[in-house]
């Protein structure tokens, strides 16, 4: 199965590639092999994302949907099987492979006794941003009368839209966003849509899972398909 | 698009540092409780024990220094598992500096919330439990030296420990026997000092265990680390 | 170092490898085991000042030596897996660390067995007995944070971790006669130049040491096996074996 | 449309006994930690205050029963906690039945999982402690009344901080002041075993102490839950 | 604001009640109000929600939505106003009302050390139905091979499904359900919504929340708009 996934995203980058004529490679697994419980959840997964890619990782509950996105990022170990960023194996060069990535997962990563603008000012500067616009970037995930609210004291959708601004400042080549929509209202949902329709335009590269319907154009989007094994 | 490292170590490091004294001055609690603990301990043994002065003045470096052990013990598990629950820590493990360094901003945090405050209340501590005052610089002494080697060891455990639901007493298990070197040497100091004696060698041991959990732990607590988010 | 090693790195060929030794093991740590005992229980000399309970002695510094030995093999790996990134020792951690524990307790049980006699209590908090008892603490840490874990990946690196930071216990236990002034007893059996004891109880024990050696090896080859199907269980050679054994 | 109480409240008892059970059995180090720790804990001191025999006899009582404390207050935090975190404390407080039942329950679990292992090896720490044979029939009997009073004492605590990120150290503060009248009058009536006198009175005391908690605990427990979850 | 709505939801009753000819209200607010951190989220909201009613509560992310649903559960105290059940005040008949309520919250309650099947056997038990067709049930949400998986060992989606099973059984009139398709994929998604419809159908109430739009006959669900306000 995941041979006829590759060859749907080669088809669709080839499209891309006619397009933007310089469909470079960013990120390719080789071989990439997931056992999770004794059950193959993927294996021998050889996938390229490339220049201008938006891929919808989709499949159902347990697929291995988040398994794979941890992966990609670095954040777990294949069970076999490496991952190329720019065609070097990314565990040789992990701190260039982080300056070019953006990994939000199911967790947002808020601490509850900061403030919104703190939490956004220490984000940033971990990733290696300068912080002095977190107040701006508040106001465009719509958090504007919030800047100084304890994130303890947010909803659960605010308290992910904190951490979804860095959306709103980051170059990284590289996103990696693992079910963004989760408790966000539709016009949060339209926004950050929106963002990773311009991230891929500028020569970025989407990677996400939701349950969703992307409400993008479906050119631009290929879907990686999951299965779930038995 | 690359973004380029914009934060020097240093920066990166007190970043880090301030950010996590900063949560812990808004929890307030956080920083008088691990003190208050350790005052508690130390009168339940007069209560469980009875209160003859030469009974509690012979056993009173023993005593302070197990209630130091298991205060600091207490406070471990709060090091990365907050940060963990709250996804913080992957974020933090994405970001495109060595591990090293926040690392060490953390451990060394810990020890300014629970280590410090010890120090200082210690004396007068000691002075309850009707330790000789020849002792009291003894004391001091074998405090600032112990209690970082008991913060930097204490964060293995709590790193290998931190995806773990109830890690509380698996880490007490795994840490207290690494313990045990420190309270030895330290009480046998204190024990030099009250007769008199010079104590100059068992601090120049805990001096030793002090630079090698400084230079060597901080690996070990990035590949538990590591381990435990995979 | 890495060729030689490089075979032995695929769990299906150590899996036959032990597999193979275990019979041999097996044979020599029996034989061995009766010689000695016998020898030493029933023929060697007792001790002129402590009579027969002397003879605790054959069982006691084999199994203490070997508690050391086996903490120190379970490092090794470890710090293999940590380096090579070799599954398989993960999985000779998590073989050796019981059986560690077990000898352990015997040093410890037997040495308290043997206090009593000798110094009228079972145990005093002496520092050689205490490291001891703290090496039974960490061969539990290892246990402990070895079952925690779901994953049998995590677990052995977790392990391993824990398995290595552990060592300073070694030294500390080893060395514990001479740094301090202790009740037990200095280094006798080692001091082959000038012997502390006579070659008639030197030789059984030798015996003895020898044939708990082997018995240990293959208690953890067994465990090491077992270590391995669990680890690999979703690959075909272990689900062919596990087809072949059900015939 | 009606449901109604298939269950009757005892059998609701057993329901959330076994299952507490069960879940820590799974975990299997759960049953065993505590025990390891009291164990360590009370080894750590013969290490910090040296090894006489006539010292170790006097300080025993103590000894034993502060580690006993300590040891029960490590393991509260699991009491509510976990329930709390992945909303199942939720589902108990909204099941059709009186709160109090399986309150009672799941202190009872905690005290069998905590408790009883505690009592079974007291004799054998006793005894490497050098206290003398007489009186470890009465170490027996102390902790055998006193760790329920422990137990039940320290479950209001226990929900009191459930909903607190931090509440470890909170939760011993709030808790050890309640424990020292049961440290008093077992660690007494030990002593008075020792000296072979009778220590009838003061097992008496804690007879009523464990009465006590387990008539009006349970109201307190469900209360400061309800408060706590608000 | 909520007067609107009121009106809205008086209106749509009005409509399903001419349909079933005997629309009787089962839970109603009486001048609910709820402040957080001196913000009104809503103010003298009088609602009735009425067999065969779907109510969807609608609106942006911290507008006060899962704090309106925790207090119509009972397992919040609202800061003025009450709440009928069958026209008498909840807290004077909890038990009642809790044989009649389902509340699945944020969380699924679901415990990681007990298999898929344990866990919905006890969540069943403890909501007073036999537990004896858990494997049926599992199998009704798409989890038939996993009922002997521990919940720890299952994906975000599953260990939510574990929960959303108990719908497959619950004739509970009052169905609360805060987001029940987080993490759902698309087919799950189909499935609750048609078990949401049969429940109203057969004569329940159900009130949700949820982001996306419902795939419902848009004259069976009314929305309740809660505005977010400064
Ligand atoms: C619970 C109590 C005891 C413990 C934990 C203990 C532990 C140990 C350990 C760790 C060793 C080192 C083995 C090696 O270096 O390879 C050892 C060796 C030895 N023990 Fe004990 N021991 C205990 C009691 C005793 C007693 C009561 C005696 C006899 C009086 C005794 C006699 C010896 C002897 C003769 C050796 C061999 C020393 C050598 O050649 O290095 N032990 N014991
Ligand atoms: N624990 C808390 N302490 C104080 N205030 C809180 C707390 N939780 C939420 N709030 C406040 O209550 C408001 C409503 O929160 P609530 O969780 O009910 O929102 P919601 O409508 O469910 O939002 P979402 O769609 O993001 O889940 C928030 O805007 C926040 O200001
Ligand atoms: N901590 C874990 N330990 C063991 N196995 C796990 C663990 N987490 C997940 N799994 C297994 O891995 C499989 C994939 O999980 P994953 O979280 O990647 O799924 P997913 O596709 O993200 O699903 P969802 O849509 O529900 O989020 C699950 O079916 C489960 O069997
Ligand atoms: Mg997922
Ligand atoms: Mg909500």
């Amino acid at each position: 199965m995941p041979w006829e996934n590759n060859n749907t995203i080669e088809f669709i980058s080839l499209f891309i590639a006619l397009q933007s004529l310089s469909a470079q490679i960013y990120l390719e697994t080789k071989q990439l092999t997931c056992i999770k419980q004794d059950r193959i959840l993927f294996e021998d997964l050889n996938v390229q994302f490339r220049r201008g890619d938006i891929i919808q990782v989709a499949g159902p509950n347990g697929a291995g949907k988040t398994s794979l996105l941890r992966i990609l990022a670095g954040l777990a170990q294949p069970y076999e099987g490496t991952i190329e960023f720019d065609q070097n194996n990314i565990n040789e060069q992990l701190e260039l492979y982080r300056q070019n990535l953006l990994y939000l997962g199911h967790l947002p990563g808020v601490k509850s006794e900061l403030t919104a603008q703190e939490n956004l000012e220490f984000q940033l500067s971990l990733h290696g941003y300068g912080n002095s616009d977190a107040e701006a970037l508040l106001a465009d995930v719509g958090l504007l009368a919030f800047e100084q609210s304890l994130a303890g004291q947010l909803s659960a959708g605010q308290n992910r839209r904190i951490a979804l601004a860095q959306l709103w400042q980051s170059n990284a080549k590289v996103w990696i966003l693992d079910e963004p929509f989760t408790a966000i209202d539709a016009k949060g949902v339209e926004a950050i849509e929106q963002k990773i329709l311009e991230h891929a335009n500028n020569g970025g590269c989407v990677i996400l899972t939701t349950h969703q319907e992307l409400n993008l154009p479906s050119n631009r989007v290929s879907r990686l398909e999951l299965d779930y094994r038995f | 698009m690359e973004q380029g490292n914009v934060l020097s170590y240093f920066n990166l490091f007190k970043l880090v540092l301030s950010r996590d004294l900063k949560i812990a001055l808004r929890h307030r609690d956080d920083v008088l409780n691990p003190l208050l603990f350790f005052i508690i301990i130390i009168t339940l043994f007069p209560l469980g024990i009875g209160p003859e002065p030469q009974t509690l003045a012979k056993i009173a470096p023993g005593i302070i220094w197990v209630s130091a052990l298991l205060a600091t013990l207490l406070s471990l598990d709060r090091m990365f598992k907050s940060d963990y629950q709250d996804g913080a820590l992957e974020q933090l493990l994405l970001s495109p500096y060595p591990s090293f360094i926040w690392v060490l901003a953390k451990v060394i945090a810990h020890w300014i919330l629970t280590g410090i405050p010890l120090i200082i209340t210690a004396p007068v501590l000691a002075g309850m439990l009707n330790l000789p005052t020849e002792s009291f610089l003894a004391t001091f002494w074998t405090l600032l030296l112990g209690t970082p080697v008991l913060s930097f060891i204490g964060a293995i455990g709590a790193a290998l420990t931190v995806g773990l639901k109830k890690g509380g007493v698996l880490l007490s298990l795994i840490i207290l026997p690494l313990y045990i070197p420190v309270l030895i040497f330290a009480t046998s100091a204190i024990d030099a000092a009250s007769y008199g004696l010079p104590y100059g060698g068992q601090l120049a041991i805990i001096g030793a265990l002090l630079v090698g959990a400084l230079t060597l732990t901080p690996f070990a607590i990035t590949s538990a680390l590591k381990v435990s988010t995979n | 170092m890495w060729k030689w090693l490089h075979p032995y790195a695929n769990p299906e060929t150590t899996y036959h490898l032990s597999d193979r030794v275990i019979p041999w093991f097996g044979w020599l740590s029996g034989s061995l085991l009766t010689i000695g005992l016998v020898w030493a229980l029933l023929f060697a000399p007792a001790d002129y000042q402590q009579g027969d309970s002397f003879r605790i002695f054959y069982l006691h510094v084999p199994a203490a030596s070997l508690s050391m030995g086996i903490y120190l093999g379970m490092a090794i790996a470890a710090l293999c897996g940590m380096v090579w990134q070799l599954k398989l020792s993960d999985a000779a951690v998590a073989a050796l660390a019981p059986v560690g524990a077990v000898f352990t307790a015997i040093a410890l049980f037997t040495g308290a067995a043997w206090g009593k006699p000798m110094w009228g209590t079972w145990w005093v908090w002496d520092a050689r007995l205490t490291s001891e008892l703290v090496l039974l603490f960490l061969y539990l840490g290892v246990i402990a944070i070895n079952n925690a874990f779901e994953d049998k990946q995590m677990a052995g690196k977790a392990a391993s971790i824990i398995a290595l930071v552990g060592v300073i216990n070694l030294p500390i236990i080893k060395y514990s006669v001479e740094w301090w002034n202790t009740l037990h007893q200095g280094a006798t059996v080692s001091k082959l130049g000038k012997p502390a004891m006579s070659l008639e109880m030197f030789w059984p024990f030798v015996v003895c040491f020898l044939g708990f050696a082997f018995f240990v090896a293959t208690v953890t080859c067994i465990r090491f096996k077992t270590e391995i199907l669990l680890r690999n269980s979703s690959r075909p050679w272990v689900k062919n074996l596990m087809l072949e054994q059900a015939k």
